[in-house]
């Protein structure tokens, strides 16, 4: 236990290292996510925690951080031995902590979750309720998000969730903060903010732990990178010492030669022919407050990339499409022939899927296996008379994990206990073993690894060369970039302009989103 | 409810209760309360009527339905509520029916104790309440209530403990069905049963006393595990006879034939004098819940300046093989 | 209803008999209550003891099948008493047209007030222990006024067979029981429908997205639920020969969801345990006997019984942290 | 990278999304709709008292009803509710405060008529505390499920009220103790004393759910108690108050019950547990957790008792007939709200 006098904050004491993990291991049942491993942060130091989905990236965090208790090792925190029981042992003592998937109450409302354990308060002991909107609207301000700190987090996208997390681990007094992908469902604005803030944190002495897949971030703002794989560390060093080739070759346990010779060629671009029919056909979808006469086409062999900032409806958008979302006009028509109306079921009997943003909320069924997660939505598919063949559902399921190489001790495992990189696999599988004919991705590469990554893009390559329609959501607009074959821009729910194949580029959206956010606000550069 | 075109079929003249004994001052309108009480026309009135417990048990049916059909009889307005089972509610009850200017109450208190903001609340509007089936044991006639009317639950158990000494011949490993717990009667016929045993049954041994709720279903169960877990019992005492037939349904279900094991219960309901018929049963001590009658009775004879007694000790019958079948039809 | 769900530390093991016993803390808690009978409870290893605590648990066995079916898609049904006493209520109404019309119509009414709560649950959006609460209330007041309040004795000779037959030995009712059971078994192990509740209780928006027809699988659920329920109400009929709307099936949600949750379901739905379901009733059926046969007084048994229902639970929850 | 910066420089507040008249006709619609339904309760409490006053006229208004039959009687109910109210934003449930309820009155008028009433109302209490505080580890720390400890709990604490009362053979009464009959009986300016203690206890209520940092973090907990845990939040010592609370109100429920009526009655409360969840979903809480109020709650507990008051205001109506009533009438209120509330949802 820590007591929270240990080291007054700001005081002159000086330790060589802020955090430190001695040896530390970490079973779950078989499975072995930690396997001795060392790690150590000094005050001011930004430490990137590299690896490949399932590593073992979060375990160490959740080790440090009080919520495992580790099987082996030992935690030192400003050079003394610390036993934290829970993840309030650890916050009390000075390390905050952003997990990976957003953990904060999403009924409540932005400031509430802000604030929530340390809420000021008035001379009476009750919580300031005023003050602390306030504080929120400036503290929120800050980050760049400007929305009315008492809407309820759960009305707020994915992006300003994270941003409210950020927001809430780094105004704490902390002397290490530990962000786990921060950075997931933030868009380049964001990330740039969230980049300001982590340099200001460094600047004053606070020491910074940073998982990301995104490498290009890691080589941003970290000094010093850690890499694990299969729960073992096996890099250790300055960042400047490493390049992007090497770091990868370290998390994939392969050698920078192996990997240049594998790099994957992008599939040469669709032209976006209007002569073409389209496969799906979304003209003018409207609904109040959120959607203002959307209109999109995908021809079949097709990626359509949907592009915008935080907030701009883009999940809407394929929400509305797939039937999730009620609109209010709007049509949506699959090879010429309407859904109407439009629900979940009936897009899918139609061949349209979905993978939705939120994989925890609206994803996976946690306490299921990965097979009952992958065939959920084939189900019907597999069954006759209702009655379920067992036999097909295996070979099915087998396929795909092979497939999308999901990492699991079994079919049988449950999804809860995977990696967020799997468990987005997994995720997909559903969505393949349906043999659809229009995607619907929301962020499919959304925490992932490199490797992954790859794969995943290759997979929708691929996907559109054997003829299906894919919309593609990413936040990495180099994503969009490189693999789309169209981008329509979203801005406040409605289509700030469109670019077509040989035009894409991250500067040609951002123009767009810049020059549409000047005619809307009226706010000059 | 009945039409006006059937008026309640008139019981037979002795299924009616009869009063066994009276005694106390004779209470009236004028010296109710001490300083009496306003006098109104009973045929105008509007009379609240307090039930305690769901009516799902017979006595309790045919108790409220009595009062109705006594009410209705005379054309009087009636309002009724049922507290069922929860004192606090029936609090509530009565002091809803105050606040409906109800003329006079009838009410049928759930335990002895623990009436009293009810009734104080009458008190202070005026309005004069007569009781019926439990004695209010901390209040007083004529000051807090005009009188009351009932049974005596503690000789209904002492009359059971009789009965069974007759049938089984005082030699016996009995079981005792209980009623509901936390009820007074199953306390009264309980300790009325084990006080007279006690006292000259020597041969009779209570091997278990299960609560059946005066439940015919848990009555059947209770006595199902009774029996597998004592097979050698010869005598069954319910508290009342949905149990009591529940028990016979176990009896006939474990393969016994009638008589096997003596059965004596409290109520008589036709189903009960029944079963004495067909020779399950061995005796049933009555529990005449008819009490709309003699309520009304008492009700007019307060405002007729007649007077009513304090207490009224109805008589209760008793059913035995001998006289079964003439009585059946007296059963309720 | 959340229980604080553990972090993913407490992953189970499921290595070995004693992990499985403690994964399935209510066939440990079954087995040594029966052996306790065995050694101490007078008469308890003759066949009709045996048989009796059968027949006894067969009502409570069938409702919570239904109920398990609710609880795995993160529902309850408050109102499977009321079911009861509503196809009780109606058995007199139809006797004099046979008894299987009779039968028919008790069945045919459960199924109905099960799409009534379907009804409110799935297309209302009503929380469904308040829809059925409201079931509870008013059905068993809607069984009280068919019935005039009173019990009804009823004399036929099929009913009283379905309470009493046997077949080489073997009640009927619990025959029937074993049927259920083995069709219940099936829905959840094998069929469509199995899969997708137990895919809305684990996660109805993720269900929804994937096309998993929600509606549909609560209303049949729901139907379900009430289905069986009118079917424990007949069989408990049978056996006491007299419709007793008043009492019948009293408190038995409370005993069905103890079933099923002592059973290993959690009531936080997306998964479901038959035999622990079955076991669960046989567990408070031992529990009933033995208190009985002890002649233990009921603030005895009430205290008894809730050790019991904290210690099944707890051992089959018990999970090893790891150090 | 170099774009990023440069539209991050530029980095503008999204603007208003712009209206039609259409919109803005929708907005004030739904903004009356959302205010009924904030508020749907109270706003079915007044309707159903109006209803009653067209009814029933000077009976049903008149303060010996409406204060001293309708507030009298339903100021046990409103204590209990207030401790259901925390325990299902926590996403838990209580199903042993009729239970405990009935324990403490027994407690209380036992131990008072030996020792006198302070003695009787601390046992009581103490009592109560207790069964709370053992339900509220074995939920929060060995993380069993509420429904279920609280379903054994019940047992228990009627087990306790009965073994007190030797199996209910007995009459525990409430000596002569003044004050402690006041408690029940008496009135502080024309309003009866359990109303006003009830009335205190909501207001605190109120204020430690909106306004105090434990208030927060029971939101915090019905929302996601992994989250709650993973901001570092007092889970368990929350969690476990929240029932040691919900105990403790339904223990003073039970002492005013027994001071009320001067005996401790071993089936007191059965069945209130079902009646305080009903007032607080009908008062707007989710049994999902993390939602609730305690405006609505206390709406919740009136309505209930006016419908059974309007129920009885009938007084014709058969015992059976009263419940499908009753049952109808639970129905039509949440029907209609939730009728309410999807007109919000979907345009
Ligand atoms: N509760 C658990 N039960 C069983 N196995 C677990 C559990 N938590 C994690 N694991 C396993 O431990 C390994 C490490 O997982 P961890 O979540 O730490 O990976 P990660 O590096 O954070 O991956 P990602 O980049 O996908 O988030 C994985 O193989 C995972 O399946
Ligand atoms: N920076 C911001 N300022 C104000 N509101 C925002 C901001 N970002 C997001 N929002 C809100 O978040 C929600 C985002 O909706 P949606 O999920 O459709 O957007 P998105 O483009 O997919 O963005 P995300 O990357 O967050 O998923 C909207 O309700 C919007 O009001
Ligand atoms: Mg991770
Ligand atoms: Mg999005």
């Amino acid at each position: 236990m820590v007591k929270s006098d240990l080291a007054p904050r700001g005081s002159g004491a000086k330790h060589d290292l802020a955090l430190e993990v001695r040896e530390v291991s970490k079973h779950f049942g078989g499975v072995t996510a930690l396997d001795n491993v060392s790690f150590s942060l000094a005050p001011g130091e930004v430490r990137a925690l590299i690896g490949e989905n399932g590593a073992g990236k979060s375990t160490l965090i959740k080790v440090m951080t009080g919520v495992y208790r580790p099987d082996a090792g030992e935690l030192r925190y400003l050079g003394e031995r610390v036993e934290l029981h829970t993840p309030r042992d650890a916050q009390d003592a000075g390390i905050s902590t952003i997990y990976q998937e957003i953990n904060l109450a999403p009924q409540m409302s932005a400031a509430r979750n802000l604030y929530l354990g340390r809420e000021p308060r008035t001379r009476l002991g009750l919580v300031d309720v005023r003050r602390m909107v306030s504080d929120a609207r400036e503290v929120l301000s800050q980050f760049g998000v400007y929305v009315d700190p008492r809407t309820s987090l759960r009305e707020l996208g994915m992006g300003v969730q994270q941003m409210v997390a950020v927001a809430r681990a780094v105004t704490t007094d902390a002397r290490v903060v530990i962000m786990d992908e921060p950075t997931s469902s933030l868009e380049p604005r964001e990330v740039d903010r969230l980049f300001a803030v982590i340099r200001a944190l460094r600047d004053s002495g606070v020491g910074v732990v940073y998982v990301s897949h995104k490498l290009d971030e890691v080589f941003a703002i970290c000094d010093s990178i850690t890499v694990l794989r299969d729960g073992k560390r096996v890099h250790d060093g300055p960042a400047a010492e490493l390049d992007r080739l090497g770091l990868v070759g370290h998390m994939l346990g392969r050698s920078p030669e192996e990997l240049r010779s594998a790099a994957p060629s992008r599939r040469t671009p669709v032209p976006h022919d209007s002569e073409v029919p389209a496969l799906l056909n979304v003209q003018g979808l409207h609904r109040r407050h959120v959607l203002h006469d959307v209109s999109l086409q995908v021809r079949s062999g097709e990626v359509v990339g949907l592009a915008g900032l935080l907030g701009s409806r883009r999940s809407e958008t394929v929400k509305a499409i797939f039937g999730a979302l009620p609109v209010e006009t709007g049509s949506v028509h699959i090879d010429g022939v309407e859904l109407a109306p439009v629900t979940p079921a009936r897009a899918l009997a139609a061949g349209l899927a979905l993978l939705p943003e939120d994989r925890k909320l609206e994803g996976i069924i946690p306490d299921q296996s990965i097979k009952e997660n992958i065939v959920l939505a084939a189900l019907p598919r597999l069954s006759r008379a209702g009655v379920v063949s067992d036999a097909r559902r295996d070979e099915l399921v087998e396929v795909f994990m092979r497939r999308l190489r999901i990492k699991a001790a079994s079919p049988n495992q449950k999804v809860r206990e995977l990696s967020g990189g799997n468990q987005q696999k997994v995720l997909l599988a559903r969505l393949l073993c349906l043999q659809p004919r229009v995607l619907l991705l929301d962020e499919p590469t959304r925490g992932i690894d490199v490797g992954a990554k790859e794969e995943v893009r290759a997979l929708i390559d691929e996907l559109a060369d054997a003829g299906l329609g894919v919309v593609l959501i990413s936040s990495e607009l180099e994503e969009l970039a490189d693999g789309a074959d169209h981008v329509v821009v979203l801005q406040d729910g409605r289509v700030a302009g469109e670019l077509s194949a040989g035009h894409i580029s991250e500067g040609e959206i951002m123009t767009i989103i810049a020059h549409h956010d000047d005619q809307q606000s009226q706010v000059g550069s | 409810t009945q039409t006006a075109e059937a008026p309640p079929a008139p019981a037979p003249s002795d299924a009616g209760q009869q009063v066994q004994s009276t005694s106390g001052d004779d209470c009236t309108y004028e010296n109710y309360g001490g300083t009496g009480v306003e006098k109104i026309d009973l045929a105008t009135a509007t009379i609240g009527f307090a039930q305690s417990e769901r009516e799902a048990n017979p006595f309790r049916s045919a108790e409220t339905q009595s009062i109705k059909d006594e009410a209705e009889a005379r054309g009087i307005k009636l309002i009724a509520t049922n507290a069922q089972g929860d004192l606090n509610k029936e609090i509530s009850d009565i002091q809803s029916m105050l606040a409906q200017g109800v003329d006079a109450l009838i009410i049928s208190p759930l335990k002895s104790e623990g009436l009293d903001p009810a009734l104080d609340a009458a008190k202070e509007q005026g309005v004069p309440i007569f009781t019926i089936d439990r004695l209010l044991t901390s209040k007083d006639a004529c000051v807090d209530y005009i009188g009351w009317v009932g049974s005596d639950f503690v000789e209904q158990g002492r009359r059971a403990a009789e009965a069974m000494n007759r049938v089984t011949g005082g030699e016996a490993k009995a079981i005792t069905l209980l009623g509901a717990a936390g009820v007074n009667v199953t306390t009264d016929r309980n300790a009325g049963y084990r006080e007279w045993i006690d006292a000259n049954a020597p041969g009779i041994e209570i091997v278990a006393e299960q609560a059946g709720d005066f439940d015919r279903q848990k009555g059947q169960t209770v006595t199902e595990q009774l029996l597998a877990a004592h097979p050698d019992i010869t005598a069954i005492y319910a508290h009342n006879d949905e149990m009591a037939l529940g028990a016979v349904a176990a009896l006939k279900a474990a393969g016994r034939s009638p008589g096997d094991v003596k059965i004596i219960t409290i109520d008589g309901t036709q189903g009960a004098v029944q079963g004495i018929i067909d020779g399950w049963i061995s005796g049933v001590i009555e529990s005449n819940p008819r009490f709309g009658p003699l309520s009304f009775q008492a009700l007019e004879d307060f405002y007729s300046g007649k007077g009513v007694p304090a207490v009224q000790i109805i008589s209760d019958k008793e059913y035995t093989p001998e006289n079964a079948e003439a009585e059946l039809v007296n059963a309720y | 209803m959340t229980t604080l769900t553990a972090p993913p530390e407490t992953t189970r093991r499921r290595s070995g008999l004693m992990g499985q016993l403690r994964e399935r803390g209510v066939y440990l808690a079954v087995a040594a209550l029966f052996v306790f009978n065995l050694v101490f409870t007078a008469n308890f290893a003759t066949p009709d003891t045996l048989r009796l605590q059968l027949i006894q648990a067969v009502p409570i066995i069938i409702v919570a099948l239904g109920m398990a079916l609710v609880i795995g898609t993160e529902g309850i049904d408050l109102s499977v008493g009321a079911i009861m006493a509503l196809a009780a209520a109606v058995i007199p109404l139809y006797l004099g047209y046979g008894v299987l019309p009779a039968i028919g119509m008790a069945l045919l009414v459960g199924i109905g007030v099960g799409l009534l709560n379907g009804l409110m649950v799935a297309v209302v959006g009503l929380q469904p222990i308040i829809a059925t609460l409201a079931v509870l209330v008013g059905g068993r007041g809607l069984a009280l006024v068919m019935a005039d309040g009173k019990l009804t004795e009823l004399f036929d000779p099929t009913l009283s067979a379905l309470g009493y037959g046997k077949v080489f030995g073997v009640p009927l009712a619990v025959l029937l029981t074993v049927v259920l059971v083995i069709m219940v078994g099936f829905v959840m192990r094998r069929t469509l429908l199995g899969r997708q509740l137990v895919a809305v209780g684990g996660n109805r928006k993720a269900s929804l997205l994937a096309g998993v027809p929600v509606r549909r699988t609560l209303f049949a659920v729901y139907a379900l639920s009430g289905l069986l329920a009118a079917i424990a109400g007949v069989v408990l009929t049978a056996r006491t020969g007299a419709a007793n709307p008043a009492y019948i099936g009293l408190e038995f949600e409370l005993f069905a969801i103890t079933a099923v949750v002592v059973g290993g379901t959690p009531l936080t739905g997306g998964r479901v345990r038959i035999l622990g379901t079955v076991m669960g009733a046989m567990l408070m059926q031992l529990v009933s006997t033995t208190l009985v046969s002890h002649n233990l007084m009921d603030s005895d048994r009430r205290i008894v019984t809730a050790l019991i229902i904290i210690g099944a639970v707890a051992l089959h929850q018990a999970r090893r942290r790891s150090s | 990278m170099t774009d990023r910066t440069a539209v991050a420089a530029a980095g503008s507040v999204p603007g208003p999304p712009i209206h039609d008249d259409a919109d803005r006709r929708a907005d004030r619609r739904d903004r009356a709709v959302a205010l009924v339904r904030r508020s749907g309760a109270v706003v079915m409490l007044a309707v159903t008292l109006v209803a009653g006053t067209a009814g029933f006229g000077l009976n049903f208004v008149h303060p010996n009803n409406l204060l001293y039959t309708v507030a009298a009687g339903s100021a046990f109910l409103a204590l209990v509710a207030i401790g259901m109210t925390f325990v299902i934003i926590t996403g838990g449930i209580d199903l042993s405060v009729g239970a405990v309820l009935a324990m403490s009155a027994v407690i209380a008028a036992w131990a008072s008529a030996q020792w006198g009433g302070i003695v009787g109302i601390s046992f009581a209490l103490g009592a109560a505390g207790l069964v709370g505080l053992g339900q509220g580890v074995l939920i929060s720390m060995f993380r069993l499920p509420p429904f279920i400890v609280t379903l054994a709990g019940m047992q228990f604490a009627r087990g306790i009220a009965f073994k007190v009362t030797d199996e209910g053979n007995q009459t525990v009464l409430i000596g002569d103790i003044g004050w402690l009959r006041w408690l029940g009986r008496g009135t502080v300016l024309g309003i009866p004393v359990p109303v006003l203690i009830a009335l205190i206890a909501f207001a605190i209520g109120s204020l430690v759910l909106a306004r105090t940092r434990t208030g927060q973090v029971v939101f915090a907990i019905g929302g996601s108690p992994d989250a709650a845990s993973l901001m570092g939040l007092p889970v368990r010592r929350v969690t476990t108050s929240v029932y040691v609370w919900s105990a403790l109100l339904a223990g003073m429920a039970g002492v005013l019950i027994a001071a009320r009526s001067s005996t401790g009655e071993p089936t007191a409360g059965y069945g209130m547990e079902l009646q305080a969840i009903a007032a607080v979903v009908i008062g707007g809480a989710l049994l999902t957790g993390g939602a609730g109020k305690m405006s609505g709650t206390l709406a919740g507990v009136a309505l209930l008792a006016v419908i059974q008051n309007l129920i009885n205001q009938v007084g014709t109506l058969s015992q059976y007939f009263q419940d499908v009533v009753s049952g109808g009438f639970l129905l039509g209120v949440v029907l209609l709200q939730a009728g309410l509330a999807r007109r919000r949802r979907s345009p």
